[in-house]
């Protein structure tokens, strides 16, 4: 096993920055009071999906018991009061990534819509031999939208590699920009191996070069305060569901002077200024990128999951998922066995393993009969698998409301695999 | 440890997992399609030498994949030997009822394939486990696909 | 004032079709027990968005409560229950428009994503010169996306005329289709003179003509019963938040042929068989078409809409509808200088209107102050508005749950707007 | 009837809104804007002849919209005649404070805007309905763009 000192700092417990009370919290979600096959559920995939606090269900209840109506087309007070709430939520979205204006954001389904509507409204402007550049890491979310970009317009699609601990390898991204490179795409945190990527310093490589970025942040504002603008990121997109909200919710920033380029994606309702057979024309950013009827219900929740993360202050949650991680790191390396697939300094609280002759889809099968929710396969990530040489592995992925418990949990699961396979 | 669970890795299992049988190219394969089963990126290739009367002479397979889709494999090429295409079709679909049904005892099953279906028997713990169906019968798509001369069956 | 007598069969009051207990309806409806300004709640504004029953909201919130988790990708209990409740909903869709499979149901954001699917994945393949059909009565959802389509490929657009009464002319449509017509796609249901177009009729021309049809059923499968193999509709789109059920949900239906050889429209995870850099491949469909992580509880909430609305059944609430807006229309007609639009023989329970010498705007404040909801404007159909040679109009749109004493509200109020204009 | 109401659609607004003045295409006119909005789509065009000193000489426009919107767009061009550029702008400050603060008086307004701002006044009513201060502004927002050469403003 690589060595795990520096894990260590901080170790277990440490909430020195505001600590919160994580038995209280875990009071707020419902779900973590169920049981599973007769087990306490031991929830660690957060990763995929967060679990969500009863503050959002509230919110998204108390509008449709009480005042719910269509937005932005309304006289009646209802739609009034329901739109002043919709685009409240833009500017507790642009004060999460800290925006310069609620204008920057653009409401999605997901990131992976956010990274698609990049792709069509700004991507469909480059031309035959521009290049973009993604990394090895990838979801497949920052990888498909290009490849399909790739087969609309022949851009050519460069691949940063990344190290053996799972970093991001700044010197061969370095020597990969080029006059060509129109766009970055790359992801802030990875969803497999929790490695945080150096974006500053990518940011400003990218535009030392005239290339814009686009920041898959769907891990990443969940475990640590993001700054889209000392980032100065072009395109900074991430997704509810794993922010404690709702599904069906995401949202992409953008810089204000690209937003008002860019063409529409989706055509409809609510996204034009008028429309006649003859000429129709578009509405200013963010409503031109926002065709129909838009998650009015899932806005106001997630806008209930900021004020709750808020609420907890994001420090105190990195500086609690820091302790979890550095106790899960150290409990899994113990394991004899296991290896882990991730090691690089700058983590967010992912962690993802093997164990020696058992195959990963045996891991949860197993440990699910504990009560034990953990992601096992290739995490939307095929190409990172290809990279470490493994069909696929397990992951137990934090969030605010785990324990050091948790991790022991899993731990002794783990043995009743190994015990299992003898 | 839960009976399910002991249910589902019985020890033949775990040992045919481990040490597949048949795990190998054959010769002669003039038979052959990809299983893939993109939940967990399982994927095993079936290979299948078809003598002049149509029988199953030989069978083997490749890849890599969780206990239960390389034991199911593995049995599945002890089994098929000497079958011939209907006969490997049909057992296909009494294996699919052990592996789904609740209930289902062997005397549901046609009488040829009794003999057979009481060696994969032990494969009837997926029932407990819905989601593993697919492990267990990856192996027995991508002999199908084979068969139908399809080079490619996923489990989708 | 044209004559009603059209409009009086059935009468109010006439649910001789398995008649439902409206109060007990009203009772299941959380929002309609409000008041707004000290009034109570008036809300004929289901054709903009629908309320929902007690049902839908609490399906939502138990999933959230006591079962979630992220679906497709999980090998624990959570994961592959929700999975399997997820998938049944596209059963439940299925069944609603008489689908041939649920394979045939792609889930989208709502009816404006799934026609700019069909615009982008089937639209790409037209070519220059190709010809769409649209209408007048379109709702700009029906028609910004053959625009911009028109933008990337070329197609030319054409526009079937519609008749005074507001009725399809389906002799100019008939006239209009030729040899390079590729796609007609029309409204089942205009929302805002309530015509119901001769679907079946329409088909039957563009197949005969070699043309595919996409229809946009958001307003149709509301009012009555929809079946996609009798029509031998190509494509149907709907919205899930007009059917009782939750924002942020909507669903394409298409004959699995064509989503066959459809290629993906967005890309990222579940919509993939394998990614590698070299070569991506895709899943089948519907999944090939939902990148990403779904409306997983939306669609719970769509199910649970559908079980509702089946549950009183599709015949009774038409009945119903068929009721109400043949007393509405008596009602207005009677109010002086109001001037109805839309008067077809097929019609449903939607009622456009202005008022001699007052802003529709105005009459929308007015009654607004009386408790009741409904719309004035362009109701996303400008090129409507220039047929009929008005800058707006009032709707009032009604739901299962309205009734003759709404409506008797709606006409004391635009009373009170005469009153207040002099 | 409520007091809300009342206070929105007074008898002059009903007035304005029926009778507008200055309804008219002015010769001349050197400047000019639309102003659009796609709430309701209402549109109004604003026309200003600005005189060499910089005065605006005469201001009109045409257009078709609600009570309020029409009520605002005839009384503006009653109180603009004379102004400078900047004090037809300092007047919509005051005028855009007077339809949206609560407790706005006249006496927090610039000193020269109070007497256009007493005839005004009988918009206020829009306070109250704050999706109507659009249309109460609309007018404004175009003459605000024919000022700065712009041909469109929207009040989205
Ligand atoms: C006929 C019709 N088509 C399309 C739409 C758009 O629906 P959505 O905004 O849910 O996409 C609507 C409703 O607004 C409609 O009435
Ligand atoms: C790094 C990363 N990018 C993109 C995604 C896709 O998110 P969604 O499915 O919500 O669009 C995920 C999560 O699955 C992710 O972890």
């Amino acid at each position: 096993m690589a060595s795990v000192e520096t894990m260590r700092t901080p170790t277990a417990g440490d909430n020195s920055v505001q600590a919160f009370d994580v038995e209280r919290v875990r009071a707020d979600f419902p779900v973590l009071q169920q049981s599973v096959h007769g087990k306490p559920l031991t929830y660690l995939d957060s990763g995929a999906s967060a679990q969500k606090p009863k503050a959002v269900l509230e919110a998204m209840d108390e509008v449709y018991r009480t005042c719910y109506a269509n937005v932005h087309r309304g006289a009646y007070y209802f739609s009034q009061h329901l739109t002043d709430r919709y685009e409240s939520v833009r500017t507790k979205v642009a004060g999460l990534l800290n925006a310069a204006s609620d204008q920057e954001i653009v409401f999605t389904r997901n990131v992976t819509e956010a990274i698609n509507l990049v792709a069509h409204s700004f991507g469909n402007s480059l031309s035959a031999g521009d290049e973009v550049i993604i990394s090895e890491m990838e979801h497949h979310a920052n990888i498909v939208p290009w490849q399909l970009l790739r087969d609309r317009v022949g851009i050519n699609l460069k691949v940063v590699p990344i190290a053996d601990d799972g970093s991001f390898r700044l010197d061969a991204y370095e020597s990969m920009l080029g006059p060509r490179t129109r766009l970055v795409a790359i992801t802030h945190t990875s969803n497999v191996l929790g490695t945080v990527t150096p974006m500053k310093e990518i940011i400003r490589l990218a535009h030392k070069a005239g290339a814009l970025v686009l920041v898959d942040g769907a891990q990443a504002v969940v475990h640590s305060k993001v700054d889209v603008r000392d980032l100065d990121a072009d395109f900074y997109a991430f997704t509810g569901h794993k922010l404690y909200g709702p599904t069906a919710i995401g949202a992409l920033y953008a810089k204000a002077e690209l937003l008002k380029e860019m063409p529409p994606f989706l055509g409809g309702g609510d996204m034009i200024r008028s429309v006649s057979f003859a000429e129709t024309t578009y509405a200013d950013p963010p409503h031109r990128f926002e065709a129909g009827t838009p998650p009015i219900v899932e806005a106001i929740g997630l806008g209930a999951a900021i004020d709750y993360v808020n609420g907890i202050g994001m420090e105190a949650i990195s500086a609690h998922e820091a302790g979890l991680l550095a106790y899960a790191t150290e409990r899994l390396s113990a394991v004899e066995g296991l290896t882990i697939y991730g090691r690089a300094k700058e983590k967010a609280a992912i962690v993802s393993f093997t164990l020696d002759g058992i195959h990963p889809h045996d891991i949860g099968t197993i440990v699910d009969r504990e009560g034990v929710a953990i992601r096992v396969g290739h995490h939307c990530a095929q190409p990172l698998m290809e990279r470490f040489c493994v069909p696929a592995t397990a992951r137990a992925s934090m969030g605010l409301y785990n324990t050091t418990d948790d991790i022991d949990v899993l731990v002794r699961a783990l043995e009743k695999v190994k015990e299992l396979f003898g | 440890m839960d009976d399910l669970l002991r249910d589902l890795y019985q020890e033949v299992i775990l040992d045919h997992g481990k040490h597949p049988r048949n795990l190998r190219h054959p010769e002669g394969a003039n038979r052959q399609a990809r299983g893939y089963n993109p939940l967990c990126g399982d994927q095993v290739t079936i290979y299948l030498v078809e003598d002049e009367d149509g029988r199953i002479a030989d069978v083997a397979f490749e890849g890599k994949g969780c206990a239960i889709s390389m034991a199911s494999a593995s049995m599945m090429t002890e089994v098929l030997r000497g079958k011939t295409e209907a006969e490997a079709r049909r057992l296909f679909d009494d294996f699919h009822r052990l592996c789904t049904e609740d209930g289902f005892t062997l005397d549901q099953a046609y009488a040829e394939d009794r003999e057979a279906l009481e060696r994969l028997q032990v494969l009837s713990g997926v029932r407990a486990f819905p989601v593993r169906v697919k492990c267990a019968t990856l192996a027995w798509h991508a002999m199908t696909a084979a068969l139908d001369g399809e080079g490619q069956a996923t489990t989708e």
